[in-house]
């Protein structure tokens, strides 16, 4: 099916399926029950699963497969968001020429930035994407203030021009973004019982194009091109002595990702149309880095999940304070209440990052292989031993 | 003229930080072949080591003050620390006022404690794992360690003065014979310069003359023909370990006076620390301080007003410009050595 | 003429003086060994012929083109491959995979987008690969993860990569280092299979005279970078320089 | 102790539950209930607070924390009170808002402008939070300040100090009560003028961002109005963290005075090198040098320990105010927590406080009829003396404080003084005021 082959095939099939019904599989617990706090079912954060899983699968393609670690990517992904903001502001508030300009401009400062850095390899290459990526960002914040919005991020004004929709802003409400008059805010909900799903346009927009952009991943991997970045990964001394230059073919893995990075930063701004500087600030490079290792380097789905870990995390986990784990424990006596809520507390809240710390030192020291070989060893536990795993499926992790 | 020389002396300073921190990072590079995250974490560490010296000083007693009262209205109190009434009032103070000094002894071996455990019961298990397994585990540690920190002492930075005895500047126009106050620097900063030298110093001395050294030394150039000749060279790097630990949480202690520390001040280090080492070129250490003091320097010039007016927004930027100019003019850095973590 | 002419190379590294006044020639459909002992600049020699270093001053043309300043996968593009002392493959890779690179180089040249047809569809590629491996005798081990085979299976991999190229010129940098007699012979069989079935040129390094003696028709000594002599190996046998070179260290 | 759970549709917790796996799929589009976002139906009304709880203001943002919840159980009628009884508007009545108890939910900025949308959007999105409040810091507060809008929900900035909350980004949903800039420049002039004379050469040393520009365009101008000259004025990288180069050319230049409009940590930075560098040691033009801070936070200026005292700044409010509305909030906070508030949880209280209050006055939670309520609205008893909501730009005007570094703390919490309580009519500013120019405030969104 699409040219892929059956493993392939339904791999693709099963991320489709886990997209389309993700509101319903993210809501679990009925509204108003303790456990709604775990519920991930909202517009918001389905958005930014798959939009920094398609970050997160663009990164994969460059580090997953050529093992060049680029420590910059999140420029990439801030110059697309700013490239799509200036569209809504300039251009008109529809999508389209807002992401396609966003994967262009990402694209061509990934192919000056990738130019320069593939000069050199190793914790060298690290070392200069990360020069770029932080001089991106301090002159986003400070110098570049007009075209960035320094601080406060790049907005959408009631007196932009938006050449293409001149009645917009009649009701002294800025338009919001859209595909052809449907908003991406739009959604609708569906009320079974005491569970309420929401269905969104804008994360249903997104999922079609993270499948779309995990279908070419499948298919890059398993081109030529994606042999090739593999073998340079393996052995780049015995490629160069097979006649094949190693360069053009990871600068243009490099240039890949950096679209998709692009593409992920514009379908940021299409969703919430601002973008900020802190976008390229080196931890949020670092984030993408670590939701690849984290959900295992070089497998097809596996920086898909460690996007979704990471984002559920920083967005579910610091949401819950104190008053809710009491409201949890109620049915403890007091005293046993009040220790279990201090004995959990440190750990939710403001110190969410410290979960997040925890999870990434578990995860690495039991799981080498990332949340792909928990998977696999979960799916070995309960004795569905299939012969071609995910792990087959796709290339060994990092070496 | 004066300008230039005190920014020379700002860079210097700036540097001598920089120097120390890329030199514990150089050695766990150099020798474990590790990429340490954490490496920020422990110079926080060695500044938080400072901050709760100070803090057993002064624990206090509390003692009322007969006819005044709090802002609740209840009546008021006074502090009284416990080391007044062990060592009396005049001691007792300057006891405390020399809380930072004294930090040192009590940081050397705290430091080497964390650094041990940490080597022995995590980075140990990494040394055969890939780069980005390594980059994972230290920096969940880093942000583990920089949590556990800001629980118990907050996010705010914590004020931890130097002694009375270095507070205020020294004015070194005068003495080379420029006016008066064209060239005034702080005490502490010239303490913190000639600190980091003696701490290079004593690194550079200890792997050039004593033989725990030249095993270390010849373990970073080849490690498995020292390993051939049944020398252990695991223990030494433990021990090694241990000691880039202590210099980055002596950095810490130092530093303190300069900044008042605060939990993420590792974090904000760490990316510099890591540029200055890849400059200075991987697994060289003399090449970890050349890189440190050069971009301090640079760093420094960059921040002049008179260099701004020209460029604007250079002085956010010449970090990174310098290291890729660099990075782009010698591919391994200013002295790094072949094949080194190029892969 | 021969397919390959070095000239007058020379090549120092500070002081010393690897390579001094180098001339080599090879002519087209022969097999020529270089030998000499340790330190005598073959492994230098060799590396200046791909690319690897360029000498100081002299020149290497290759089928009557220069190869100097070239970069190795253009060399290698003009038709010469090379075999390293220990096996360089694509570990990470599988066997087929191995094969299927170089195919893809021939076919190609160094670089190619091919979008994002499957490899699979490449069905030409895959018959030249499998048919290759059949020669070799490892169609069985075409799945395997190549880096889990046996130092022996790598090598014969490596070989099966190069060939399947193609190539004018192919250069064995010690095809039969730490590899027991009986392999070494087989070796030997293959090389000289390969040879009459091919109309290839090989120029081998080897320090192993049996293995020389029984496949070179030319033989240069080189030592202390220059050589000492060029003959057949019938000549080079009894060569009092040649004993001297070595210290009784030949065969 | 057991709360209420949180949720978004308080119908659906109450009712509905009955026969929930066989109940027919009901659908409701989002344009549903009442005609704005997130109405209330069911006996309770969620707020969101989204303030830092992560990053450099971690501390500060805990202190709004508290703050709110202190709020939260003064609306609902529970503790002492505290500003309820001072406060001029008595609509109140310490039964929820609108006869419905105050729920909240909280989430993390992290100082950045997209972690605080996304933990907005959360709350509006997943739990149904009608109003947004919250932030120590400008880029947070314009940023949430225009999702809100978009999203048709209430934001009540919480502190944020940069002239463009209320200039440039204005938006209709939102409402500033913390003062700006320009009310710390108009405040800070005269007092400076007095106790240094109008004769002075300033060197600024400025923070590279938004607020930083605002804050040095502010004092500039209100200082060189009284006859300073501004010597330079040089921007500093945010993530600086030792400014010795940045300190030390300044001798050199022949200013008398350094201004550091900075905040934060770069502020504590900045100011203990100030200090290290013996600035204040020294004489200038015949004068004693002076270092100034526009913006003071005690919360921060504790970490910059003695170096502050005797150094002026201005601040929004202050615990040892000794009016009745700051005196009951600092009894019943203090009396929670076991310290003063800062100004940050005092803006937080505030802004709680006069959302409900608006609600109530208003009959609604509807977006737009709370924006009414809220313009133009007058009131006194929230420790900052009479304060007006000035329909035009949604800012505050009230009193400004002019604080010093106290020579002699009596506690950790007794660092600043209380110089002068700037009239309010002194730092009122017309709405076209060039440092407020550009931006429009559009009009209300009661969302869907």
């Amino acid at each position: 099916m699409f040219g892929l082959n059956k493993k392939d095939a339904s791999l693709l099939l099963i991320v489709a399926g886990l997209v389309a019904f993700a509101p319903f599989l993210l809501n679990p617990f009925p509204e108003g029950s303790a456990m709604a706090q775990f519920n991930a079912g909202y517009p918001d954060l389905m958005q930014r699963f798959v939009i920094f899983g398609i970050f997160a699968i663009g990164f994969n393609i460059l580090f997953g497969l050529t093992g060049y670690l680029s420590f910059g990517h999140a420029a990439f992904l801030g110059v697309g968001s700013y490239a799509a903001v200036w569209m809504f502001k300039l251009l008109s508030m529809n999508v389209l020429p807002a992401i396609v300009l966003a994967v262009i401009t990402a694209g061509a400062f990934a192919l000056i930035i990738g130019y320069v850095s593939l000069r050199r390899s190793g914790i060298y290459f690290s070392i200069l994407t990360l020069a770029f990526a932080q001089m991106s960002f301090a002159l986003a914040y400070s110098v570049l203030t007009p075209i960035t919005g320094g601080e406060t991020g790049l907005q959408l004004a009631l007196d932009d021009p938006r050449i293409l929709e001149s009645a917009s802003a009649s009701e002294g409400n800025i338009p919001v973004p859209g595909l052809f008059g449907l908003e991406m805010r739009d959604s609708f909900e569906m009320v079974m019982g005491s569970w309420v799903f929401t269905f969104n346009f804008g994360y249903y927009f997104c999922a079609v194009i993270m499948l779309i952009a995990f279908y070419l991943s499948i298919r890059i991997f398993r081109s030529p091109f994606g042999m090739m970045l593999r073998a340079i990964k393996s052995n780049q001394q015995r490629l160069n002595y097979t006649g094949v230059n190693p360069r053009p073919y990871t600068l243009a893995a490099f240039v890949i990702s950096g679209m998709y990075a692009g593409l992920a930063g514009g379908l940021m701004a299409s969703m919430d149309p601002l973008a900020g500087a802190e976008r390229m600030f080196w931890t949020a490079s670092g984030e993408v880095v670590l939701m690849t290792i984290l959900g295992g380097v070089g497998t097809l789905i596996g920086p898909v999940l460690g996007a979704g870990m990471i984002k559920y995390m920083e967005n579910i986990i610091s949401k819950i304070n104190s008053d809710i784990l009491h409201g949890w424990f109620a049915f403890l006596p007091d005293g046993l209440e009040d220790l279990v809520v201090t004995m959990i507390y440190p750990f939710i809240g403001k110190g969410w990052h410290l979960t997040l710390g925890i999870v990434f030192m578990l995860v690495v020291i039991f799981l080498p292989g990332g949340l792909v070989e928990g998977g696999q060893k979960l799916a070995n536990l309960f004795g569905r031993k299939k012969a071609d795993n995910p792990k087959s499926a796709s290339t060994e992790p990092a070496e | 003229m004066d300008a230039i020389i005190l920014q020379i002396l700002n860079g210097l300073d700036k540097g001598s930080a920089y120097a120390l921190i890329a030199l514990g990072l150089t050695l766990i590079f150099g020798t474990l072949g590790v990429v340490n995250f954490a490496h920020g974490a422990l110079f926080m560490i060695g500044a938080f080591c400072a901050v709760t010296l100070s803090r057993l000083l002064s624990l206090s007693h509390e003692v009322a003050i007969p006819g005044q009262v709090d802002f609740l209205g209840n009546p008021a109190t006074r502090d009284v620390p416990y080391v007044f009434d062990i060592f009396g009032e005049a001691l007792g103070s300057s006891i405390i006022d020399w809380a930072v000094p004294l930090s040192i002894l009590f940081a050397i071996p705290i430091m080497i404690l964390v650094g041990v455990i940490m080597e022995r019961g995590l980075i140990k298990h990494f040394y055969k794992r890939p780069h980005a397994d390594q980059i994972l585990v230290t920096f969940g540690l880093a942000i583990v360690l920089q949590e556990i920190i800001k629980y118990y002492y907050g996010a705010n930075p914590i004020p931890t003065p130097a002694p009375e005895a270095f507070t205020g500047s020294f004015d070194f126009g005068a003495l080379i014979g420029f006016e008066p106050n064209t060239i005034i620097y702080p005490y502490w900063r010239l303490v913190y310069f000639a600190f980091a030298a003696i701490i290079i110093g004593a690194v550079f001395a200890f792997l050039q003359f004593t033989t725990f050294g030249m095993v270390v030394r010849a373990g970073m150039a080849d490690r498995e023909t020292v390993g051939l000749l049944g020398i252990n060279i695991d223990k030494r790097f433990t021990i090694m370990f241990g000691l880039a630990a202590a210099v980055a949480g002596l950095a810490g202690v130092m530093y303190t006076p300069i900044n008042s520390p605060n939990y993420h001040m590792g974090m904000d280090f760490l990316v510099l620390s890591f540029v200055v080492v890849v400059v200075g070129g991987m697994g060289s250490l003399p090449g970890a301080v050349l890189a440190g003091f050069l971009l301090g320097i640079l760093e420094s010039f960059a921040s002049m007003r008179e260099v701004i007016d020209i460029i604007p927004g250079i002085n956010q930027v010449i970090i990174y410009l310098v290291a890729i100019v660099i990075l782009l003019t010698r591919p391994r850095g200013l002295m790094g050595r072949k094949g080194v973590m190029e892969d | 003429m021969g397919i390959l002419e070095v000239k007058d190379v020379n090549k120092r590294f500070g002081g010393l003086q690897a390579l001094g006044k180098v001339n080599l020639s090879v002519a087209e459909n022969s097999c020529h060994a270089i030998i000499g002992p340790n330190g005598a600049g073959k492994s230098t020699l060799l590396n200046c012929l791909v690319g690897k270093l360029i000498p100081d001053t002299g020149s290497v043309m290759f089928d009557g083109q220069s190869v100097l300043g070239r970069t190795p996968f253009e060399i290698n593009q003009m038709g010469i491959s090379r075999v390293f002392q220990t096996p360089e493959i694509f570990g990470d890779l599988t066997v087929m995979e191995n094969m299927l690179i170089p195919c893809f180089a021939r076919r190609d040249g160094s670089f190619a987008l091919h979008g994002i047809r499957s490899v699979i569809s490449e069905a030409e590629l895959r018959d030249q690969a499998e048919s290759m491996l059949e020669e070799v005798n490892m169609i069985d081990k075409r799945d395997m993860h190549s880096a889990s085979m046996s130092r022996g299976d790598k090598r014969r991999l490596e070989m099966a990569m190069c060939l399947v190229q193609n190539p004018k010129l192919l250069l064995l940098d010690e095809p039969t280092a730490g590899m027991a007699r009986a392999d070494t012979n087989n070796t030997i069989d293959l090389l000289k299979e390969i040879k009459e079935k091919r109309n290839i040129t090989i120029a081998i390094i080897e320090h192993d005279m049996h293995v020389v003696f029984s496949l070179a028709e030319r033989i240069t000594v080189l030592a202390q970078g220059t050589p000492l002599v060029e003959d057949t190996p019938e000549n080079i046998k009894g060569h009092p320089k040649v004993k001297e070179a070595y210290l009784g260290e030949a065969a | 102790m057991s709360k209420g759970n949180l949720t978004r549709r308080g119908v659906l917790k109450t009712g509905a539950v009955a026969g929930a796996g066989l109940a027919l799929p009901t659908y409701l589009s989002a344009a549903g209930h009442e005609g704005f976002t997130n109405a209330p139906t069911g006996s309770t009304v969620t707020l969101g607070f989204n303030v830092p709880q992560s990053g450099p203001y971690a501390d500060e943002g805990a202190d709004e924390l508290r703050a709110y919840e202190l709020a939260v159980e003064h609306l609902n009628g529970e503790g002492d009170g505290g500003m309820l009884n001072t406060f001029s508007s008595k609509a109140l009545q310490g039964n929820g808002i609108l006869g419905k108890k105050v729920e909240y939910v909280t989430g993390d900025t992290q100082t950045k402008s997209d972690a605080a949308r996304a933990s907005a959007k959360s709350m509006i999105e997943k739990d149904g939070a009608v109003m947004i409040t919250g932030g120590s810091s400008s880029g947070v507060a314009v940023a949430v300040q225009a999702l809100c809008q978009e999203a048709g929900v209430i934001f009540m900035a919480g502190l944020t100090h940069s002239n463009d909350t209320t200039g440039k980004d204005k938006r209709a949903n939102g409402f500033r009560h913390f003062f700006n800039s320009y009310m710390s420049g108009a405040a800070l002039a005269p007092v400076l003028a007095a106790n240094y004379g109008t004769d002075r050469k300033a060197y600024h040393l400025t923070a590279d961002y938004n607020w930083g520009y605002t804050t040095e365009e502010a004092i500039k101008s209100s200082t060189e109005a009284m006859g300073w000259e501004t010597v330079a004025a040089v921007k500093t990288p945010l993530t600086q963290t030792d400014f010795s180069s940045y300190i030390a050319p300044v001798l050199q230049s022949g200013a008398d005075t350094l201004v550091l409009n900075h905040y934060g940590g770069n502020m504590v930075n900045s100011l203990t090198n100030a200090v290290q560098f013996g600035l204040r040691d020294k004489q200038v033009n015949g004068k004693d040098f002076q270092i100034i801070v526009p913006l003071y936070s005690r919360l921060m200026a504790k970490g910059a320990g003695a170096n502050v005292k005797g150094i002026f700044g201005s601040t929004n409010w202050h615990w040892s105010l000794q009016d009745e509305g700051s005196k009951a909030f600092v009894q019943s906070f203090g009396t929670k927590y076991g310290f003063p508030p800062s100004q940050a949880a005092h803006t937080c209280y505030v802004q709680a406080l006069l959302y409900a209050d608006a609600v109530e006055r208003a009959g609604s939670f509807a977006p737009c009829a709370v924006v009414e309520a809220l313009e133009g609205f007058e009131f006194d008893g929230m420790g900052n003396g009479k304060t007006l909501y000035r329909a035009d730009d949604h800012q505050c005007f009230k009193d400004v404080l002019v604080v010093k570094g106290k020579e002699n703390p009596s506690s950790e919490f007794d660092l600043l003084e209380i110089v002068e309580v700037t009239p309010v009519d002194q730092v009122t500013y017309a709405p076209d005021h060039p440092q407020f120019a550009g931006g429009a405030l559009g009009s209300c969104n009661n969302g869907a």
